[in-house]
């Protein structure tokens, strides 16, 4: 029964949120940070009896005919909710320094905690009907946030990207009616649940193609991106919480799941699906890393870096060898901490200094020097110098590429190493030079925005640093990833 | 005889008590009685509910004289369910009206002839759900035509007028040809009891054409695309309660006659033959009537489109009778479901917008930019009447889609599966282009709130209901299979 | 398997042998004396901003040689290779920047072909030591793909011919000091890669002829530019890069026979040591001659021949030494290919020689700058100087094999002078020549190919955004059209006499099917 | 040909000549006397058509006609008095096809 605590206690949050209403911005943080504290320490428990080989938590209740809405707390499904969470108290703590005198924050939260109850429901759930589920929730609860603003830019983005998720969203339907048609209910079992079916190899192959357009869309693979720049008008905590954690990477865990956990690599390559999926993401990081070089706005820029990154993960899941798939899932978790870092200090920079173009950054930091040094930090860890988190996880996916005896892959993921020293550096160049912004008189910008900072690029050197040691997100991925591979150890 | 079996005839008897009593008391006390009558309804069809689920679906003859000569109501899953839906609805309805009448607007009420109207037509309703013979069917229909008519005209305006007089012209031509297929289908048979049809029926020529003369008919009360005319004039410019009663209720009476005749009394010949058409029909409303809603810029006329879209859905089952009984099933439960969530959702969708256009005295779309500010529980009711429409997770509206594309890929027709989906897409397009122009910050300090009606909870409880319907899913499928519907084979007493 | 995972800090590992402390000892070297140069001659006010760039660069310059796995190896690669771009944007004019950015292309390229190659042998070697990395790529289909991977990304460090702009860009701008750290260090970080990734002794026996052609035309070619180019540095660019174009050659004679290892192992380290400190002097060479006037610039300027004849390969010269490795190496070979080059180096030292004679004009034709601050740094330059001279006989034996005792019989004094001489005559012939033909001396703008790549990209961008905007427009009237469209058709459905005449249609097809 | 099937034939052209009117006739009386020529014409078919049971005359299609005649007879007042309250509003006697409130 734990396993439904963390969809239901930010979903709590978020009720409790919106009715204590907009002045009682008080008692409204202390509910949520509460919430986010509770969940976080609730999945750290559950991921850590996981690790232990303790019996996994299921509990499941019955929807529709033939449709149970289930949750478990497996390995996989808890690394991502461990990000989502843990990452959702820090970017709080931010969020209430940049919303400061805003409007609307209630509603702001509110939605804030539902769409981290939803994606944990994305990370927990037990079979694909349940992922779908909670998938289009987050669809729903994500699009307030991205027109948070009301100006016509943020409705025109905020439109551009229901047409996207919800067009997804209806290939998915389509998709999961005709393999519970075709299968029934299939949980995910590391591996792949279909070997009953899998002589339907038409069908199967129709469904992967309908399923990878529905996860597709949140997973930014190109054509299918074109909402996630445009979603960047949002405010920055959600740019760099949800826009970079938590709703693109459940587009990116649900091909994960798709791959490894429902076809399984074995069917999944007999099959032929998963060429044409890394293909695919192989070109969405190469395209959407030279468009970055050509961004003049820093949270685009961003933007298409994320793309680019995202495609890592999906390249490294398509790729079907262990270390690929490991390195998959440890990207997940190592991009959110490099990018929300980076979306941090955006965000920052945008309040503090109404700097929003790389063009305007020359001179930053020395006003702003803790601020500057993290986005450092991350940018080193984005262009893959060791021994930040960046790298470790391109170094498993190269390894997974070439082990796999697809050099091109491996050239794919350094080139868009090369192409992201392109687009980061100049900026931590720019903000060298000495510009118009004179020394800080007090505290360089809020406290509260400055430390969420630090914290996450501390993070990020953690995370690159420990990479060995058993307990660091990508010793965690190697584990969860293993059995999907038939007793592959790490 | 325990009371219990009395139910279906105490059904129909207390909303006609009520809106006697209406008449007859003077109009401050009409709501109060109102209410009440409402709150008895509510009761016997819950009775009715838990009697049809433990006993089965059963007869019940009028006067005791006997299926040839008389006439009888039968109450069975689907009925109860219907019933049991228009009692809620109509509780809504009644007490959000209480309220809506109420200071500047109590001219529009026709003085007093609102309550009466109403409980009548709610009679005829619950009649029209419940009775098991064609001709009855008729006399129910006409009722429920007529004080939707008068409804639709109450605020006397020329727009009000002119819609009431298409309503009515509409429902003449209908009544009259219905009546023109019971008597071709009397005049073959010689009879007009729903159960004797069943066996009696064979497919002959005269049968085939008085059931698609009276399918016809039944189609243009429904509003099905090509006769879809006279439906967003009249909902658009009824006064709120009335035309979310009209979106909710009366469109799906109709649609309810229309599956008794075309599964229950119709020979095997007849579907066979005419699903297509309304398949293809079905598809077109939902496109067409979604397209319109897309284009409007008033919100009751775009809340109409989306009746209409929303109906075509219904049509879609019919087709899918060709794949066996089982996929047929699933198909029926999802089309009844659509029916119910559509019907909770589009009127509280209907009073929201009601709410929102008598607080701040506008109409038109693009006057209600910024709205989300001030009015944040009736936009909250919008969005979620939204979802449920659109048919997304968690609403009770996915629950049905997720019901008819299953069964749509099952059947093999997975063209049926897409036209769905899409709908599903352009009710999204024209609910967040609405949402959008809420949610947008307008600088217009908005005026303060003239006529605030304290009962905006009721629309939100109907739009909560539709989206929480989800978690009573299995209550609604066990009902549909108790339906005389589907059963097809003969009625315990 | 986990040793795979980059263990973070703690895989971190470094170690010495022999290969390792001579590098190590000239990267010291060259870097510590070109930084304290620069402390001397570059203004106080960008002192900080040069060695924010110029600290990172020396530690990684200095800690590459000692690089024991391939984590660390790349990590101290980067750390060299990407603060150079500070370095050389240092002077902050529009030519410098646009160089810088150049540079930086190519720097980010050349990395991630090395971490490609590097990730492939460590999924062949299972580990990370660099010693296991070569030693398992042997014999396995992604030898190929390594080694190619490996000229690739190195080729852009040591300016291989298509990209050998890169060397004469990067010297052009930066301040002198940090140019000859650049000269001297940065480049021979290309050599020492060489040694240490390259498969050796396991490639196909193609390979090696075919690197040593492209060696041999970069030697050629790059002369060929450099003489004629514009400026002093970009001259001491393309010498450099004609001379890694022999190291090339003799890094491939290692490639496919395994007895020549040795000998080609010991020819790459003792060319870098030679060219390193040569052109480090050079470098530094060229601003003293630019800071001093009068009696000091002519010592100045005879001081400067040392190294430029050290190039020529002189006997008792380092260069002289390391030719004579490369030869041996060489000539271990049997095969066509081997057999010619063999016979082509003597001449690449008439390139060499023209090269040094194209420097020595256009440093002397330079007009003398108005007088500098007092004290010019010349002591560094002489200390420079010596080293330079002294070091062939102080570097470990190993690497000099048998060229001491060889350079005093005639033979191999004649194949060491007579190119020289050569270059003399022609410098003296040109001098008469035609006017069209002298004005081609300054046709090479320093990086040439690089510039035009450069202004080709920026054109592409320009297109491809005024594209993007055009679109956005047509599809908002396209929407406003289909609405009244839509609009329109519905008037007309929904006007009674139609409406109601569909409706009895409807009815009469409803009694056809079903009648049928 | 007995003589039953004349009523019937009978009743089904005055229908269609109600259908005809109620479609084609713009003014809003016709429409309402076009109505109840429909009514009649049912009327007559269902006399003519119903059930033959010898001798006794069959009592079900006389109490539908009955019916059928009031359910008419409400919906005409019903139609005069909106047209009347339609015509002292607008002035006008036709229902002007294009509706007034979906205009651009």
């Amino acid at each position: 029964m734990i396993a439904w605590l963390p969809v239901l206690v930010p979903a709590g949050a978020g009720i409790a949120t919106l009715l204590l209403g907009e002045q009682r911005s008080r008692p409204r943080n202390v509910v949520n940070l509460g919430a986010a504290v509770a969940s976080s320490a609730i999945v750290l428990l559950m991921a850590r009896a996981a690790y232990t080989g303790g019996a996994e938590a299921a509990s499941r209740i019955a929807i529709v005919p033939g449709f149970t809405l289930g949750v478990s707390g497996d390995l996989l499904g808890l690394l991502f909710s461990a990000v989502a969470t843990v990452l959702w108290g820090v970017t709080l703590v931010y969020a209430i320094g940049y919303m400061e005198h805003a409007r609307d924050r209630a509603r702001f939260f509110g939605f804030f905690a539902w769409c981290i109850a939803a994606a944990n429901g994305v990370a927990l759930a037990e079979d694909p009907l349940s992922l779908f589920i909670f998938y289009e929730i987050l669809t729903l609860t994500t699009y307030p946030l991205v027109v948070h603003s009301g100006t016509p830019e943020a409705l025109a983005a905020g439109r551009k990207y229901l047409y996207y998720a919800l067009g997804g969203g209806a290939a998915l339907l389509v998709g999961m009616a005709w393999l519970a048609i075709i299968a029934g209910s299939t949980p995910f079992a590391p591996g792949g649940a279909l070997d009953a079916v899998s002589g339907r190899t038409t069908e199967l192959r129709v469904i992967f193609g309908l399923m990878v357009a529905g996860f597709g869309v949140k997973a930014a693979i190109m054509p299918l991106h074109g909402w996630l720049p445009g979603a960047m008008v949002a405010p920055a905590p959600v740019s760099s919480l949800l826009h970079a954690v938590a709703v693109v990477k459940a587009g990116v865990f649900g091909i994960v799941r798709l791959v490894n956990e429902l076809y399984g690599p074995a069917l999944s390559t007999s099959l032929g699906v998963a060429t044409p999926l890394a293909v695919a993401a192989a070109v969405t990081i190469v395209v959407a890393s030279v468009i970055a070089l050509r961004q003049d706005d820093l949270k685009k820029r961003l933007a298409y870096s994320t793309v680019a990154q995202l495609s890592y993960i999906t390249l490294g899941t398509a790729l079907c060898t262990p270390l690929a798939a490991a390195g998959a899932v440890a990207h997940l978790a190592h991009h959110a901490v490099m990018k929300i870092t980076m979306f941090f200090t955006a965000g920052s920079l945008a309040e503090t200094l109404h700097v929003k173009k790389v063009s305007e950054i020359s001179g930053v930091a020395r006003r702003m020097p803790v601020t500057m040094a993290s986005f450092a930090v991350a940018a080193f860890a984005l262009a893959g110098i060791p021994p930040l988190a960046g790298f470790a996880s391109k170094w498993l996916l190269g390894a997974g590429a070439s082990e796999g005896g697809s050099v091109w892959a491996l050239l794919v993921y350094v080139s868009s190493g090369a192409l992201a020293i392109g687009y980061m550096f100049p900026i931590l160049m720019a903000s060298i030079r000495p510009g118009e912004f004179p020394e800080a008189a007090g505290p360089e910008s809020d406290r509260r925005m400055m430390w969420p900072i630090v914290v996450v690029a501390a993070l990020t050197i953690a995370f690159g640093v420990t990479a060995g040691l058993p307990g660091s997100p990508a010793h965690w991925a190697l584990t969860a990833i293993a059995p999907s591979f038939g007793g592959w150890t790490p | 005889m325990s009371i219990a079996h009395h139910l279906p005839a105490l059904l129909v008897v207390t909303p006609l008590a009520g809106a006697a009593l209406t008449f007859v008391t003077e109009r401050r006390r009409d709501p109060v009685v109102a209410v009440l009558t409402g709150l008895t309804i509510l009761g016997l069809s819950i009775g009715l509910v838990i009697r049809v689920l433990a006993a089965g679906p059963f007869r019940y003859e009028i006067g005791s004289w006997g299926a040839p000569v008389g006439i009888d109501l039968v109450a069975d899953g689907a009925s109860a369910l219907f019933v049991l839906l228009s009692a809620v609805v109509g509780l809504a309805v009644t007490v959000y009206a209480t309220d809506y009448f109420r200071g500047s607007r109590a001219s529009v009420c026709g003085h007093g002839m609102f309550w009466t109207l109403w409980l009548f037509m709610w009679t005829s309703l619950n009649a029209l759900f419940l009775t098991g013979d064609i001709f009855n069917v008729y006399v129910c229909l006409e009722l429920v035509g007529i004080s939707a008519v008068a409804l639709v005209t109450l605020n006397g305006g020329s727009q009000a007028l002119r819609a009431g007089a298409r309503y009515l012209f509409s429902s003449m031509l209908a009544a009259m040809t219905y009546l023109l297929g019971v008597a071709i289908v009397y005049s073959a048979t010689g009879s007009l009891d729903m159960g004797i049809l069943r066996s009696t029926l064979v497919s002959d020529p005269a049968a085939a054409t008085g059931l698609s003369l009276m399918v016809a008919a039944l189609l243009l009360k429904t509003a099905l695309v090509p006769a879809h005319f006279w439906l967003p004039s009249a909902h658009g410019s009824a006064p709120s309660p009335v035309s979310a009663a009209l979106s909710a209720l009366v469109v799906k009476g109709s649609y309810f006659a229309i599956l008794r005749l075309m599964i229950s009394v119709a020979p095997p010949g007849f579907l066979p033959g005419v699903d297509i058409v309304l398949g293809v029909l079905g598809a077109t409303a939902i496109i067409w009537g979604s397209l319109q809603a897309l284009a409007q810029t008033r919100i009751k006329q775009l809340v109409a489109y989306s009746t209409v879209a929303q109906i075509g859905y219904l049509f879609i089952v019919f087709p899918l009778a060709r794949a066996g009984t089982d996929v047929f099933l699933l198909a029926l439960g999802g089309a009844l479901f659509h029916a119910i969530t559509h019907a909770l959702a589009k009127s509280g969708f209907f009073l929201a917008a009601g709410s929102l256009a008598s607080r701040f005295g506008y109409e038109r779309i693009d006057e209600m930019a910024g709205a989300a500010r001030s009015a944040p529980v009736l936009v909250m009711t919008l969005a979620l009447a939204g979802v449920t429409m659109m048919g997304l997770p968690p609403s009770g509206g996915f629950a049905a889609k997720w019901m008819l594309v299953s069964a749509a890929l099952a059947a093999g027709q997975w063209w049926w599966a897409l036209v769905l989906v899409t709908g599903g897409l352009l009710a999204a397009a024209y609910m967040f282009r609405l949402l959008g122009v809420l949610l947008r910050d307008s600088p217009a300090a908005l005026n303060p709130p003239s006529g605030a009606i304290r009962t905006e909870w009721v629309p939100l409880s109907l739009a909560a209901g539709a989206a929480l319907l989800v978690l009573a899913s299995p209550l609604v499928t066990e009902l549909v299979n108790t339906s005389v519907l589907v059963l097809g084979q003969g009625v315990t007493p | 398997m986990t040793e795979i995972l980059p263990a973070g800090i703690g895989g971190l590992t470094f170690a010495l042998d022999d290969v390792s402390t001579s590098f190590i000892a000239l990267f010291a070297f060259v870097w510590i004396l070109s930084g304290v140069y620069a402390w001397f001659t570059v203004p106080t006010g960008d002192r900080a901003r040069l060695f924010v760039y110029y600290l990172p660069a020396a530690i990684g310059g200095i800690a590459v040689a000692a690089a024991a796995d391939a984590v660390s190896f790349y990590l101290c690669f980067a750390l060299m290779a990407i603060p150079i771009w500070g370095l050389i944007a240092h002077p902050r004019t529009h030519a410098s920047r646009r160089a810088a950015a150049i540079y930086l292309t190519l720097t980010a390229v050349s990395e991630a072909l090395l971490l490609a190659a590097l990730v492939l042998m460590a999924t062949e070697a299972d580990g990370l030591a660099l010693t296991a990395l070569r030693s398992a790529v042997g014999g396995t289909p992604t030898a190929g793909y390594v080694t190619t991977l490996l000229l690739l990304s190195l080729g852009l460090k040591i300016g291989t011919l298509p990209a050998s702009g890169i060397l004469p860009v990067m010297y052009a701008h930066g301040p002198s000091g940090a140019a000859a750290a650049l000269a001297g260090a940065s480049t021979k970080v290309g050599a020492l890669a060489l040694v240490r990734l390259l498969p050796a002794g396991v490639m196909p026996e193609g390979w090696t002829s075919a690197v040593m052609v492209i060696g041999c035309a970069t030697a050629f070619g790059a002369a060929v530019l450099g003489v004629l180019t514009t400026t002093p540095r970009a001259v001491l660019g393309y010498s450099s890069a004609s001379q890694m174009g022999l190291v090339l050659v003799a890094a491939a004679a290692s490639l496919s026979t395994p007895e020549a290892i040795g000998l080609a192992h010991g020819a790459v380290v003792a060319f870098s040591l030679h060219h390193g400190l040569a052109k480090g002097a050079l470098m530094l060479g060229d601003d003293v001659v630019a800071r001093l006037s009068g009696r000091a610039r002519t010592v100045a300027l005879a001081a400067l021949a040392v190294p430029a004849i050290s190039l020529v390969g002189v006997p008792l010269s380092s260069g002289f030494v390391a030719k004579y490795a490369l030869k041996d190496a060489v000539h271990a070979l049997h095969g066509p290919v081997p057999e010619a080059v063999y016979a082509l180096i003597p001449f690449t030292a008439i390139g060499t020689a023209a090269l040094m004679i194209r420097f020595y004009l256009l440093v002397r034709r330079r007009p003398q700058q108005p007088a500098t601050p007092a004290r010019t740094p010349t002591v560094l330059w002489a200390v420079m100087l010596t080293v330079s001279v002294v070091a062939v006989w102080i570097w470990p034996a190993q690497w000099n094999t048998h060229a001491i005792e060889s350079a005093f019989d005639v033979g191999s004094m004649w194949s060491a002078i007579w190119p020289a001489l050569t270059a003399i005559a022609g410098a003296y012939i040109l001098r008469f020549a035609p006017a069209r033909v002298r004005r081609l001396a300054g046709s090479v703008p320093p990086g040439d190919v690089l510039h035009t790549a450069a202004r080709w990209v920026r054109g592409l961008d320009g297109l491809l955004g005024a594209s993007r905007r055009s679109t956005r427009e047509s599809s908002k009237d396209g929407r406003r059209r289909m609405r009244d469209l839509l609009m329109s058709t519905e008037r007309r459905l929904v006007a009674w006499t139609a409406a109601t005449t569909l409706f009895v249609a409807l009815a009469i097809l409803l009694i056809l099917l079903s009648t049928r | 040909m007995n003589h039953y099937l004349v009523y019937g034939l009978g009743g089904a052209l005055i229908f269609s000549i109600g259908v005809y009117g109620m479609l084609a006739r713009p003014h809003l009386l016709h429409k309402v006397v076009a109505a109840n020529l429909m009514g009649s014409g049912v009327f007559l078919i269902l006399i003519g058509l119903g059930n033959r049971v010898q001798g006794r005359p069959d009592p079900v299609p006389q109490a539908m006609v009955l019916t059928g005649i009031v359910v008419t007879v409400a919906l005409t007042a019903l139609g005069l008095a909106i047209v009347k309250r339609y015509y002292t509003v607008t002035g006008l006697t036709t229902l002007d096809d294009d509706p007034p409130e979906t205009d651009a």
